[in-house]
């Protein structure tokens, strides 16, 4: 326990550091503090008694904040907040340096928010009480508000205005909906009490078409988040705008919170409302799949496409959460770690050539294979870690999550009956071959082609930091344990499937018994006619 | 007589503490000698901070008790919650008040003339005003409530008028005046009604009384409308729909550390007032008669006084906040926003003696050190000699004023009900109060407001932060006094450190939002009764 | 006024209690309606006197009514009470009619909603 | 034959782990290329790394055939496993292992070996590009190398995916090569692209398989097979087949998915020869044939794949016939010939169609670096009218005679291997019990004709006839575009070029290592020969057919062929002929045939070839078919129109909708709503004092009013 807080405070005090020290040595107390952050979880998970099971660890209840509304800091990890939590603190660091030559003003405050957006995170992954998650989810977009506003693009406020209030108002209900159950607890035992195995206990007995409610209150919030079509209009302009650090966390750690959300509270919390709308999530996961691969497609702004790649992608991800057996739930989380990687790295990529070229205009620039063959490489292995090949860490989420989804309703033998089946696979499908369509063109206009530069080098010129024509030292440095990550977590995903997997059957504890009883229910609908329909033809 | 007034008295010390202030800083304010001037504010601190050590030291159980009161043991929460924001507010003020004059006498323009300075009255009705709303805990019944009511008032319509300079505090000052002396009449005409059902002016008879009305046929139509009465005049003094159209008006044009004031004091009053009112009617007890005369018995309040309640919370939310959206005057929108607060306030009555007390206290808590933040950073900052109004003064403020803008930000975050800011808890704590009395739709369109509330709490920390600094916004200076800042700095630390104590402080508000024993027995009786009809 | 208030009274001690609250209320409401109508500053306050003195009456009959001694202590204060407020009213129109010479309430919307 | 054989049984055997070197070395070998790319290394040293390693596996490969026994399954890592149960259904295992039977063995011997040679013939083409792109090239060859072993290897479809989509990347990485030319770049996009919507079909085909048998390891799906009662089967099985089809016809370039193969000859040749002619595009083959017996899982499945393979191959042939440029052709023989291939397995011979991959692959590779070298000697001059007689010129004979073995083999020329191969399958096609298949057989004939002679069109042209040539618009073919960099005038074209006379330029011919590959490559498409000779003149077993007939793409483990037996049985006939002597008859003529008609218009009066050309455009009833044969059949502009021009107008419509709609009206609308409602409340804050007061007052009565009402209808 004393490790998680060191790993969640240490960013803090190096803020004050950095608040208090000098402007030069800013970036490096921040490196620390981050380093240290990320040490210290290292050297927790390196001890970390759970890997082989879904209990969480440790188990002792934390300090009492708030006695009479059961509030307490308690903290804890099971391996799938663990690894999201090990995520965000790999990228933490390396955001940093990235940001080494991006910023040239202000520095001190961006980096205090930095390391503060980076606690935060943490401290929602590590959460064991339902408010003191919400604390660390919610206060994330204090931090991230601030470093898109203050240091994004043109349109830097409108879009840190609209990811605000998008996200707070999504979150809201979430608040309340947790709320509620700590209530149905109190109605339940006659105390309050927020923390989480509690509530999930509490919120499971409660009548189904409660748990409908609390599903849908919760899955707005978190569908906010995720994002999920159609509330995602937030997060293309958001990332457009946002800083390159700033995009790489939003994408790789704080979305992850919107799907963590959806595992470790929606789904476990409220079984039958999961039951009841998974097929109505699914199909707008699998919206938000082809829609946001469609629009990519005509998408000039290279970080707009990456951006609009996140809602395509983690609508696969959504999508095998909600096929509601292991193989999608485990492809899901092995995805949302996947994501972080390739998706932050591809960000760190455009913000690399951005800062030598001052726009992400695929139209004006191209070509940089032959001006910068380093950035190229690294370019090319994320995309295609990003579009999923074989042998890439992308692919091994991409390709459970469509499993998962297409065996969804082979109901009987993999013991987790669901509604999904292989249409909704077959469409999700598509996805894949719209990935590969748009960022094969993403990379064909900015990698490959003629070299194609902007006249001005006025830009150039001004840039505070002159970096050198290909990738130095630094950015390289940066890049390289992306790329390792990629390439090992493609090669041996083994380990860390194991280590998904318990806690990916927990998480799905209740729903074979609410799906049969959702599927027995909705019999005389359409859609339960043709799932009984082949179900019986199986049978013959 | 003797016996039963002596523990009152004793529960009083904490006011006669600031009277005997109020009356030492209004003689010494007409003192010749600078210093002596100067020192008024520190005087009044001490008194306020003297009159915090003095409630524990006093409010034993057994004084309490002997007090005869409805809620025992109210002030040992509400008494240092108004003396220790009030230290605050007193810091907000020094330097504001007679500056002009000051400067003038300073530089030798003028002479000092006892007839032109208004500073010690300024905080001889700063203390008044706080003792009054001190008194309202000890209230026992309708005189007193009333009395103590007029106490917080009439000061405040005398601070507004002579806080500042300037037309816009005189307009500020008529408008609250007039509107107020027509709140007052209504609540007044409120006790009447209410005097004249029960029979009595004492609350543990009045709750007697409403408590055999409720086991009887329900509380009579003349109690009810002289409760709403008297709730829709209060609600005045909160700043609740329908009497909260003054506050934008007044909030401007009130100088700025007398809007921090009204903004927290007459609202704890009023609270407070109401409170008292709604423990005499009761959260519990009360009976339903069915067509076929079966009773079914139901928590909370009255259905008509709940339902009015209701709806009162919900439109003074909505209307505050869409309100604040429209606003290019950073003060008119914290008024709105304090007419949104109350509505999320009210939530707290109509939830009631569960939790809903304690949440509304812990929130007014909250809301007090949050929102003295935002206009202390106000207070400390002027342009051209003049207060701070518009957006656009606060355009870059990081960049002149770094850490006001950043007490803004704060605030900001913890009025929206920001983690882990003060205001988070507060909100948190109200929604489960309001949970506890079954009032999920109340959470919800307190929950969507927030959402909305957003929208222009983010600009109050965006503005400064983030915006580029407009051509107005580079006149803007300190004030020349230091206090104002320090006391921005003060509450901006106190919204994240009071969360850490979120636990200890929610304590004592339960602690004091306990009920008399003889409430409560009186409650138990009705029940019985009900149920046996 | 106090022509007003006295007669008021006498009636009301000689007549059935609901006469004096029908007259209680209907000072009240008159002087609402005044408040809202008339434009000087003075009547307006006179005005909100009005509706002081209504909650007054009722106030007394209710006393009388419960052969209560409290309601017409209450009286008392109430009285004492308006006439701070009147001091204090007093005192405020002087300073405004200095300001702007007018004893009009409609020269004083500045402030406001644009 | 007529019974149903059952597929042996693999026995695990861990022992046989260093067959896994195969697929080792070549990984290894790509980050040795990487790393000289890193280092920016000026020498051969990539080259060496790669050529050495796929020997080396060349070398394991050929041990491993010797120590052959028996199928076997040899785990080497787990990959991609967990399991949430017990049960059949509650695991999910794909490690990385490899899976070994004869099929395996027959398909890496021609893999690594070819491999290894065109490595070799690579190193000295690509030299003009040592120190910029030429590790990079080598990187991808050891990619394709590594996964095309994994995919020929794997014990599981998964494995096999890998390699599939490895492939596909070795793929677009290669032809995009030279990548500041921007129809390289598309050309590998749009390969990439197509071979991505059949491998969703092959991914769907694998979930399926998984979802109804709960594993996709070959050995126990095999087992699951064997054990039968396969008879009525549900929709979900009977997809299998299409959806692995699916995944089949995109790899290896059949209807609808082969218009990116064509394209593909951006890529540098030896690239060309290897992938997009030899090996890669072969995977389609392997994997019907690997999957055999799940063809079986609907009547029509091997049908339709004998369909698609049959109009594919005629398609091509037409195609082919009309292009001008040689890479061109060949790409579209190589189209046509697969779907020789896809016809064999359709009507039912693996053995046809792996003997035909086989023979193909040498003559094709052949065919193709003997086209890379003239490439490569003619300043990228490809239009086979500017070519002429360069079997004159010193230094290019052997290009021109090995040029013409791969061109008769190509043709089917009486007794070259492709001979025998094409005669399987065909035999079989034309003596099936299915008048459909009879169809085809006599289609595939057909366009064995056509074959012959556009073959022949591009020999006769290229290498007879007098000498005469234009070299290529381009400073060389692989532009060296980093070591000019100075004076870098690629990507345009060279003004002066169309100026330059023949004699300014001198043709540099190939030297040893090109010349050495043609030889080797020559000799083994003889070779590959033998087994066809065996057969038919000393009627010994045919090699092949024993490697096929040992493996799961056996004969007779389908359905189909139940029907074909008593056909078989009874000797068919054709054209009245035994089946055999028949067929050559046939066959003969159709390749001598054509190969006249390529003689006479293209060698001994070319003029004639246009006047046909000119006499087929002025007759409106004709002249569609040159226009649609010139123009592919517009094949690329229906796509264009059919599927990619609405997506993308659709594409910009979303795109549009999104900002402006669904963000513009939708959220920023609601954002607005309360700031619509708060002013509808502004008149209520007018300023004027009264105002307010009257806005209170009438909220109190309002209330008091409201009780009332309440009051009088009765609340409690």
């Amino acid at each position: 326990m004393l490790l998680i807080w060191t790993s969640i405070l240490f960013p803090i005090v190096a803020a004050f550091a950095v608040a208090i020290g000098p402007t030069k040595s800013a970036k490096w107390t921040a490196f620390a503090g981050t380093l240290a952050s990320l040490g210290a979880l290292t050297i927790f998970a390196w001890n970390f008694p759970a890997w082989h099971n879904a209990e969480h660890f440790p188990k002792t209840t934390g300090p009492s904040w708030i006695p009479h509304a059961g509030i307490t800091f308690s903290v804890g990890f099971d391996t799938v907040s663990l690894l999201l939590a090990l995520l965000s603190a790999f990228l933490m660091p390396l955001c940093i340096v990235g940001s080494f030559s991006a910023i040239t003003e202000r520095t001190k405050e961006y980096y205090g928010w930095f390391l503060v957006l980076g606690s935060s995170i943490i401290l929602a992954f590590a959460a064991r009480d339902a408010i003191l998650f919400y604390i660390g989810y919610e206060f994330t977009l204090v931090p991230m508000t601030l470093i898109i506003a203050i240091y994004g693009g043109t349109e830097r406020r409108v879009a840190a205005v609209k990811m605000f209030l998008y996200t707070f108002l999504g979150s809201m209900f979430m608040l309340a909906t947790l709320i509620y159950i700590g209530w149905e607890h109190r109605l339940a035992v006659g105390a309050w009490d927020f923390d989480i195995d509690t509530l999930t206990k509490t919120a499971t007995r409660l009548p189904s078409s409660t748990q409908y409610w609390v599903f849908a209150a919760f899955m707005v919030g978190f569908a906010v988040k995720v994002p999920l079509f159609p509330l995602h209009t937030w997060l293309p302009l958001a990332h457009d705008q946002a800083p390159t650090a700033g995009s790489v966390i939003l994408a790789s750690a704080m979305l992850k919170l919107g799907t963590y959300g959806n595992y470790r509270f929606a789904l476990p919390m409220a079984p039958a409302g999961g039951a009841d709308l998974m097929s109505f999530v699914a199909v707008l996961a699998i919206i938000a799949i082809i829609y946001a691969s469609l629009i990519c497609w005509v998408q000039t702004d290279a970080k707009k496409l990456i951006a609009y790649s996140s809602v395509a992608h983690l609508g696969l991800c959504m999508l095998g959460l909600f096929a509601l057996n292991p193989v999608g739930a485990e492809g899901a989380v092995f995805y949302m770690v996947n994501h972080g990687l390739s998706t932050g790295a591809l960000f760190l990529c455009i913000g690399m050539f951005y800062e030598r070229y001052h726009t992400k205009d695929t139209d004006v620039v191209g070509g940089l294979a032959k001006r910068m063959p380093v950035w190229a490489s690294f370019m090319v292995l994320f995309t295609l870690a990003s579009i999923g090949l074989p042998g890439l860490n992308g692919f091994v989420g991409e390709f459970l999550c469509l499993g998962g989804t297409f065996i969804s309703e082979h109901d009987g033998q993999t013991g987790y009956p669901g509604v999904l089946g292989p249409w909704y696979a077959v469409v999700a499908g598509l996805g894949l071959i719209f990935a590969a369509m748009y960022l094969l063109i993403l990379l064909g206009k900015l990698v490959w082609g003629p070299l194609r530069e902007p006249h001005d080098d006025a830009a150039h010129a001004t840039s505070a930091i002159r970096l050198p024509q290909d990738l130095c030292f630094r950015e390289i440095a940066i890049l390289t344990p992306l790329a390792v990550a990629c390439i090992w977590l493609g090669f041996q995903p083994k380990p860390m499937l194991d280590a998904i997997a318990p806690c990916a059957e927990r998480m799905l504890a209740n729903y074979p018994k609410e799906v049969e009883r959702y599927m027995s229910q909705s019999a005389g609908t359409p859609l339960a006619s043709i799932n009984g329909k082949t179900s019986e033809s199986r049978g013959e | 007589m003797i016996e039963a007034m002596s523990p009152r008295l004793i529960l009083l010390a904490p006011e006669m503490i600031l009277f005997v202030a109020a009356v030492t800083v209004a003689i010494l304010g007409l003192s010749k000698n600078h210093g002596i001037r100067a020192s008024l504010p520190f005087i009044t601190c001490a008194a306020l901070i003297a009159s915090i050590a003095a409630v524990p030291l006093t409010w034993t159980n057994e004084n309490a008790q002997a007090a005869n009161l409805l809620l025992p043991t109210l002030g040992r929460f509400v008494k240092p919650l108004l003396a220790g924001v009030g230290v605050l507010l007193v810091l907000l003020s020094v330097g504001s008040v007679d500056r002009k004059m000051e400067e003038s006498v300073a530089r030798g323009r003028m002479a000092f003339d006892p007839q032109r300075v208004v500073r010690g009255e300024f905080y001889a009705f700063f203390l008044l005003s706080i003792m009054g709303a001190m008194l309202l805990c000890n209230a026992q019944d309708l005189i007193w409530l009333f009395l103590a009511i007029e106490l917080v008032s009439l000061p405040t319509y005398i601070m507004v008028a002579i806080g500042g300079s300037g037309n816009r505090n005189q307009e500020a000052a008529v408008k609250y005046f007039f509107l107020g002396a027509m709140s007052t009449a209504v609540f007044l005409y409120g006790f009447a009604l209410l005097y004249g059902s029960t029979g009595s002016l004492q609350f543990l008879e009045i709750r007697s009384a409403l408590a055999a009305q409720s086991a009887g046929s329900g509380i009579d139509t003349l109690a009810t409308i002289g409760i709403v009465l008297i709730l829709l005049g209060l609600c005045f003094k909160i700043t609740a729909v329908p009497m909260q159209f003054y506050a934008p008006d007044v909030y401007e044009g009130a100088p700025t550390h007398v809007t921090a004031f009204l903004a927290f004091v007459p609202k704890t009053a009023g609270f407070t007032a109401m409170v008292l009112i709604l423990s005499c009617v009761g959260w519990s007890g009360h009976t339903l008669i069915d067509t076929d005369g079966i009773r079914i018995p139901y928590t909370g309040l009255p259905t008509p006084i709940a339902a009015i309640l209701w709806m009162i919370a919900i439109l003074t939310m909505t209307l505050g906040n869409i309100g604040a959206l429209l606003q290019s005057s950073v003060k008119r929108m914290l008024a709105y926003s304090s007419v949104a607060h109350s509505g999320y306030l009210i939530l707290g009555l109509i939830a009631g003696a569960t939790a809903g007390i304690e949440a509304l206290y812990f929130y007014l808590l909250a809301y007090g050190v949050m929102t003295t933040a935002s206009f202390a950073a106000l207070a400390a900052i002027e342009r051209r000699g003049e207060e701070i109004n518009s957006f656009s003064d606060l355009a870059g403020l990081r960049l002149r004023h770094p850490v006001m803008a950043w007490m803004l930000a704060i605030s900001a975050a913890s009025l929206v009900g920001m983690p882990p800011f003060i205001g988070f808890f507060g909100k948190i704590y109200l929604f489960i109060a309001a949970f506890e009395a079954d009032q999920f739709g109340l959470v919800l369109a307190a929950v969507l407001n927030s959402a909305i509330s957003g929208l222009y709490y983010l600009k109050l920390a965006i503005v400064p932060l983030v915006a580029p600094p407009s051509a107005r916004s580079e006149e803007v200076t300190s004030v020349p006094s230091r206090w104002p800042f320090i006391a921005a700095v003060v509450c901006g630390v106190g919204t994240i450190f009071l969360s850490a104590i979120a636990g200890t402080l929610i304590g004592a508000a339960k602690s004091s939002a306990q009920a008399s024993p003889m409430v409560l027995t009186a409650s138990q009786e009705a029940l019985p009764t009900a149920s046996t009809h | 006024m106090n022509q007003e208030l006295s007669s008021g009274f006498t009636i009301a001690a000689n007549a059935p209690i609901a006469v004096a609250l029908a007259i209680s209320a209907l000072l009240f409401v008159i002087g609402l309606v005044g408040f809202l109508c008339r434009r000087n500053m003075i009547i307006m306050f006179l005005c909100t006197e009005l509706m002081f003195q209504g909650a007054a009456l009722a106030m007394i009959a209710f006393a009388r009514l419960r052969m209560d001694v409290s309601g017409q202590v209450f009286v008392i204060f109430i009285l004492t009470v308006a006439a701070a407020e009147a001091a204090l009213a007093l005192a405020l129109v002087v300073l405004l009619y200095r300001k702007r010479e007018t004893l009009s309430a409609d020269a004083w919307s500045d402030l406001g909603e644009s | 034959m007529t019974q149903l054989t059952s597929i042996p049984q693999a026995i695990i055997a861990p022992e046989l782990s260093w067959v896994g070197l195969a697929l080792l070395l070549p990984l290894l070998a790509a980050v040795g290329c990487a790393l000289c790319c890193a280092l920016r290394v000026k020498g051969k040293a990539a080259a060496i790394i790669t050529i050495l390693a796929l020997a080396a596996s060349f070398g394991i490969i050929v041990k491993a055939y010797f120590a052959y026994t028996g199928p076997v399954q040899v785990p080497i890592f787990q990959w991609l496993s967990f399991q949430w149960g017990t049960g059949q259904f509650q695991s999910f295992t794909a490690n990385c292992g490899m899976y070994i039977d004869t099929l395996t063995l027959y398909w890496m011997l021609f893999v690594t070996g070819l491999g290894t040679l065109i490595s070799i013939y690579a190193s000295e083409y690509m030299e003009g590009d040592c120190g910029a792109g030429y590790s990079r090239f080598f990187f991808g060859i050891c990619i394709f190398l590594f996964s095309m072993s994994a995919l020929v290897l794997g014990d599981n479809l998964i494995m096999l995916y890998l390699g599939w989509e490895g492939v596909g990347l070795a793929s677009y990485l290669l032809i995009g090569y030279d990548y500041a030319r921007p129809a390289a770049v598309a050309a590998g996009k749009k390969a990439f692209i197509m071979n991505r919507i059949g491998d969703l079909g092959l991914a769907l085909g694998i979930f399926m398989l998984w979802a109804n048998y709960g594993t996709v390891q070959y050995s126990e799906l095999f087992a699951a097979m064997n054990k039968g009662g396969q008879t009525s089967v549900d929709w979900e099985l009977s997809v299998i087949p299409f959806l692995l089809m699916l995944g089949a016809f995109g790899k290896s370039a059949q209807i609808p998915l082969f218009t990116w193969l064509p394209d593909a000859m951006e890529g540098p040749t030896p690239v060309s020869a290897l992938i997009h002619a030899a090996t890669m595009v072969t995977a389609g083959v392997y994997l019907i044939a690997r999957m055999y017996p799940f063809f079986e899982l609907h009547p029509q499945a091997l049908a339709t794949v004998a369909w698609v393979g049959g109009l594919t191959a005629l398609l091509a042939a037409t195609i082919g016939m009309a292009q001008y440029d040689i890479k061109r052709v060949f790409a579209y023989s190589t189209i046509s010939q697969l779907g020789y291939m896809f016809l064999g397995l359709g009507v039912g011979t693996t053995f046809g169609a792996c003997y035909h991959t086989l023979t193909h692959a040498f003559f094709k590779a052949l065919l193709f670096l003997t086209a890379g070298a003239i490439m490569h000697g003619f300043a990228g001059q490809l239009d086979l009218r500017k070519l002429s007689g360069l079997r004159l010129l010193p230094g290019w004979r052997i290009v021109s005679w090995t040029m013409l073995v791969g061109c008769l083999w190509l043709s089917a020329f009486p007794y070259t291997a492709a001979f025998f191969s094409k005669d399987a399958i065909l035999l079989k096609a034309l003596t099936s019990v299915r008048a459909d298949f009879r169809f085809l057989g006599w289609l595939g004939l057909f366009t064995a004709a056509l074959t012959a002679y556009y073959t022949f069109r591009v020999w006769f042209r290229v290498c007879a006839g007098p000498l005469h040539f234009e070299p290529g618009a381009e400073g060389h073919h692989e532009p060296h575009d980093d070591t000019h960099d100075k004076h870098d005038t690629h990507g345009k074209p060279a003004p002066a070029s169309a100026a330059k006379s023949t004699h300014a330029f001198h043709p540099h011919a190939p030297r040893w290592a090109i010349n050495g590959v043609l030889l080797i490559l020559a000799l083994g498409a003889l070779v590959v020969g033998i087994p066809g000779y065996n057969e038919t003149f000393a009627h010994k077993d045919n090699w092949a057919q024993q490697m096929i007939a040992g493996s799961s793409a056996m004969e007779g483990a389908g359905l189909a062929e139940d029907h074909g037996a008593e056909v078989s049985e009874a000797h068919p006939t054709v054209l009245g002929m035994d089946a055999h002597t028949g067929l050559t008859v046939v066959g003969c003529t159709a390749s001598i045939g054509g190969i006249l008609v390529a003689w006479y218009l293209h060698l001994r009066s070319r003029k004639s070839a246009d006047q046909l050309r000119a006499a087929l455009l002025r007759r409106w009833w004709i002249r569609w078919v040159p226009i649609c044969m010139e123009n592919k059949w517009y094949v690329d502009e229906i796509y264009h129109a059919c599927f990619r021009l609405p997506m993308w107008l659709g594409a910009q419509i979303l795109s549009f909708g999104d900002r402006h709609f669904l963000d513009g009206v939708m959220v920023d609308g609601l954002a607005k709503l309360p700031i619509a409602v708060g002013k509808l409340f502004k008149p209520l804050y007018g300023g004027a004092l009264q105002g307010y007061a009257a806005t209170m007052a009438g909220g109190i009565a309002l209330v008091v009013a409201w009780l009332s009402w309440v009051w009088l209808r009765g609340f409690n």
